[in-house]
């Protein structure tokens, strides 16, 4: 069998051509750990920007005095539809104390005030995924259509610029990481290929002597492979001292790097990506073997 | 064994051989000559199958070269022992590696690899240079490596194209002497060499080329 | 003179093997792309979080019926400090028009109310180097110091988190884009390493027929040189039809990406980047050379 | 012009040359003979700086060899031409550049350059194979296109490794022949070689190697 000579081969190799070899890992490990960042970018961004549309929700005024039969009605008829995730009932009084708290310091401003001038309300939660210009739109129409239901308010423009800030963003870093990760994994592609270039040699002189394509074919492919794995090794313990290093030290005098999500079990794909890349590009450099 | 039937071989605007018949039988020892350029490397390498005619049909061992799958070359080019004309040595391996590989591309186990390389590298007086890399070999040691590359596998040919270019003439001679007695085992072997004095005297087949013609057959 | 045979040999060497001289200048130019990406996200991440501090203001509340030479005093000592940027001063009139103006459609919270409640008040902005919530402390002790202010209100929390998120996005955006650009220019300088290397046999050759240091080195780094720059001006021409077809189009139909700067005139810094990558790769790859 | 006095090299665990000492003038033509890896190599690398003495002194042209400037060392060399035992030829340039380069790096003007190549060429009979790579030419043409390389520049002194290893007996009179004629012109001229018919009645020195001694010296 040629199995065990393609390794001794690979190894030899890998150990004999060792600088240049080291070179490859290098970029192959620099390029996935760029990859990961910008993975854990977009990852943490979308995380973040998930959250900004369960502050949003819309404001319902009822008629004064709306009790009992008619405010069921009222929710009932909300909690029907598909976009609706919560109903609150708020009372005017609530609505007072409520309003006292925003205004803090400044609630002397209410001391004047004889009478509750506040109406009922109820707030609308809108599912996560429904979040958008046009459903609040249309569930602020069909809402106003409601027997007891005097005004709606959402803030329309807040709305729509959280929607255009998340599209935009996702739009952006989407296309970066795109970007990025084709141009990385076709740099470490290149750099494979480049690296056995030229060796064709002697991939000639094992040709006439008489290799099969597969003993040929085996210890550049092994190289590749690994190559491709350690940089990929490299690549995860780099992006693991980063997590030990940088952040949880960041985390401890910076609040907000506590709120980063830093999923490592998916950064074992790592390994595996590399051994991908440096069998791609070993395959690839070496073509079409023709007798 | 190998029969050339009308063949030619043409490059880009080069003619390399012209309308080329000839057979040899298993076990014969044949030398090939003619000045630099006519044609005995070109002859070899349609041989080992590193070119393929133009025109006509060449037969080794009963198969048609020309209908021959691409996958069976290997194994065909598994009975050939073959020293280059320019070595072919590879400059990363050290001599027992380069000797070695032809016994691995055939699947010989470890042990057996280690006899058969250090016995077949003292036949060409190098066995104490099993370590060196090719680069510190002289140009005559580097030759005689290529020849012990080439018998180590015991191939049923051996191609030699001018296997003696960089030895001395006492040197040269006992390689000749090497190959009359592989020979003697029932081995095809084909020298191609511009010089004479191998082939004088030996009451071999001389096969005689000149700008790609086959222009004479005489008895060295 | 040597050069014109070393223009001739670079250019040649360039054609021979364009295939995988294509590759380095392709990855020269991703690995450029790559990073004016990232120099771009954070200009524009810069850009955006430099706003933040404009936005920051402290509220200083005056005693009742401060008029002239008090209220002079009180403006003139907050405008000495260094750290304030302007001083304005708000009436109990123009603040009960703010606070109707903030209140909009719940305005009617007001209608009870007979006098104006709302004390006079001074609104300090602080010099944008200036916010951070030390300075804002420092000033708020020293302002309740001075005669006639009542009380010091600032966004206390407001402030510092603005100012971590501040730091915290800086920390990490330079974080990234130093790793990024190290492993990006890491791994072009490589690929051009990795490029001339085994190309020992050649340089040997030209020594023994005695050519010169500046003869054997002069084809190599002209060949450095022209990938470099083809790559840097590979990566312009990316970029600038990134702009071209991605962002503008994107800006007509999502108004946030009008936001988006977009510095054209330093990414004419591309192709010398280029040429100093593939002059630095191609000099260290070739070494020291001894005769 | 050249002398070796107690020169000594040695390789890692190999002794290539032991305690040599000659002296050759300017204008002589000398053969360097014996067999394989006794030396002949490495005794005109020491001449063209490829190696250095690990004991005694080289003179060439009057320079100390050991007391040599690095810097100085390429234009010492441009005042050889050499014929590589492994010939050295570019396998990216075609055969033109490949002569012209010996010219380029000395500075010559591109229509010199030309007239030269191509008169070169003529002279080993490869004009008709200017635009071709080395890799298709044969054994015996590459040789040559690696002599007419070593004296396009018009070198005053050629040292020739083996120059005919590859070529046939009537080439190889033709390239002694050559040598010769550029001898008479005062050109010094070392050739290593094995291949006694070359020396044979030429009246010339011939220093005999064996195993790393100078063992003898004789006129062939
Ligand atoms: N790949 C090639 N492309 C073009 N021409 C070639 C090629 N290989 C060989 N030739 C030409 O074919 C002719 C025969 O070459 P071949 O190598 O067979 O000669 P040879 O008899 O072995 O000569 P030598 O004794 O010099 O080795 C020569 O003129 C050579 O230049
Ligand atoms: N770089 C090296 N490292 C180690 N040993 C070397 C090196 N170069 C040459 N030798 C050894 O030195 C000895 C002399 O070598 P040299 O090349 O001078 O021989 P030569 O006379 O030219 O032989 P040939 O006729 O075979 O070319 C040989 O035994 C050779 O193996
Ligand atoms: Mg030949
Ligand atoms: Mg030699």
């Amino acid at each position: 069998m040629a199995a065990p000579y393609a390794f001794r081969f690979a190894f030899q190799s890998v150990l004999r051509e060792k600088w240049i070899n080291l070179l490859s890992t290098l970029t192959i490990a620099t390029g996935l750990l760029i990859i990961t960042f910008a993975v854990f970018s977009v990852y943490n961004i979308d995380a973040a920007t998930k959250k900004l549309p369960e502050k949003f929700f819309m404001m319902l005024y009822l008629e004064d005095n709306l009790h009992g039969q008619g405010l069921e009605n009222v929710i009932n008829t909300l909690r029907k539809d598909n976009a609706v995730e919560t109903v609150r009932y708020i009372s005017r009084e609530d609505a007072l104390k409520e309003l006292k708290g925003t205004l803090k310091d400044a609630n002397y401003v209410l001391e004047g005030l004889g009478e509750n001038p506040l109406p009922d309300s109820i707030e609308l939660k809108l599912k996560k995924e429904a979040v958008s210009p046009e459903t609040a739109k249309r569930l602020a129409t069909d809402a106003k259509k409601i027997k007891g239901v005097n005004e709606v308010e959402y803030g329309e423009k807040f709305l729509s610029s959280i929607h255009s800030i998340k599209v935009g963003l996702k739009i952006i870093v989407l296309t970066l990481i795109i970007i990025t990760s084709a141009g990385i994994i076709f740099v470490c592609y290149s750099t494979v290929k480049i690296l056995f270039y030229r060796r064709t040699d002697e991939i000639e002189t094992y040709k006439l002597l008489g290799a099969t394509r597969g003993f040929v074919r085996a210890p550049f492919i092994i190289e590749g492979a690994l190559i491709g794995t350690a940089g990929g090794l490299l690549s995860l313990i780099g992006i693991i001292s980063f997590y030990y290093m940088v952040l949880l030290k960041l985390s401890l005098t910076i609040p907000l790097f506590k709120a980063i999500l830093f999923p490592t079990n998916i950064f074992l794909l790592l390994p595996v990506t590399g051994l991908f890349l440096g069998i791609t590009g070993a395959t690839i450099a070496l073509g079409r073997l023709r007798f | 064994m190998i029969h050339f039937h009308n063949v030619s071989k043409h490059y880009d605007n080069q003619t390399a051989l012209r309308n080329i018949n000839f057979s040899i039988e298993k076990g014969e020892m044949v030398f090939i000559t003619g000045p630099s350029g006519s044609g005995k490397t070109t002859l070899l390498k349609l041989i080992y199958l590193a070119e393929k005619p133009d025109e006509g049909n060449i037969s080794i061992a009963g198969w048609e070269t020309n209908q021959l799958r691409e996958s069976s070359i290997p194994f065909l080019r598994r009975n050939i022992g073959v020293v280059f004309q320019d070595y072919r040595l590879l400059s990363n391996r050290n001599i027992f590696e380069n000797v070695a590989i032809a016994l691995m591309i055939r699947g010989v186990n470890d042990k057996e690899v280690k006899t058969r390389v250090l016995d077949s590298l003292k036949t060409v007086n190098l066995r104490h240079r099993v370590n060196s890399y090719p680069k510190a070999l002289s140009g005559g040691e580097q030759q005689r490596i290529v020849i012990a590359r080439a018998i180590v596998a015991e191939p049923t040919v051996v191609l030699a194209d001018e296997p003696t270019g960089n030895l001395d003439p006492d040197t040269a001679a006992g390689i000749i002497r090497l190959f009359k007695e592989i020979n003697l085992k029932g081995i095809t072997i084909i020298v191609a060499t511009h010089n004479r004095e191998l082939f004088r005297n030996t009451c071999k087949r001389v096969i005689r080329l000149d700008n790609g013609n086959l222009v004479g057959e005489e008895v060295g």
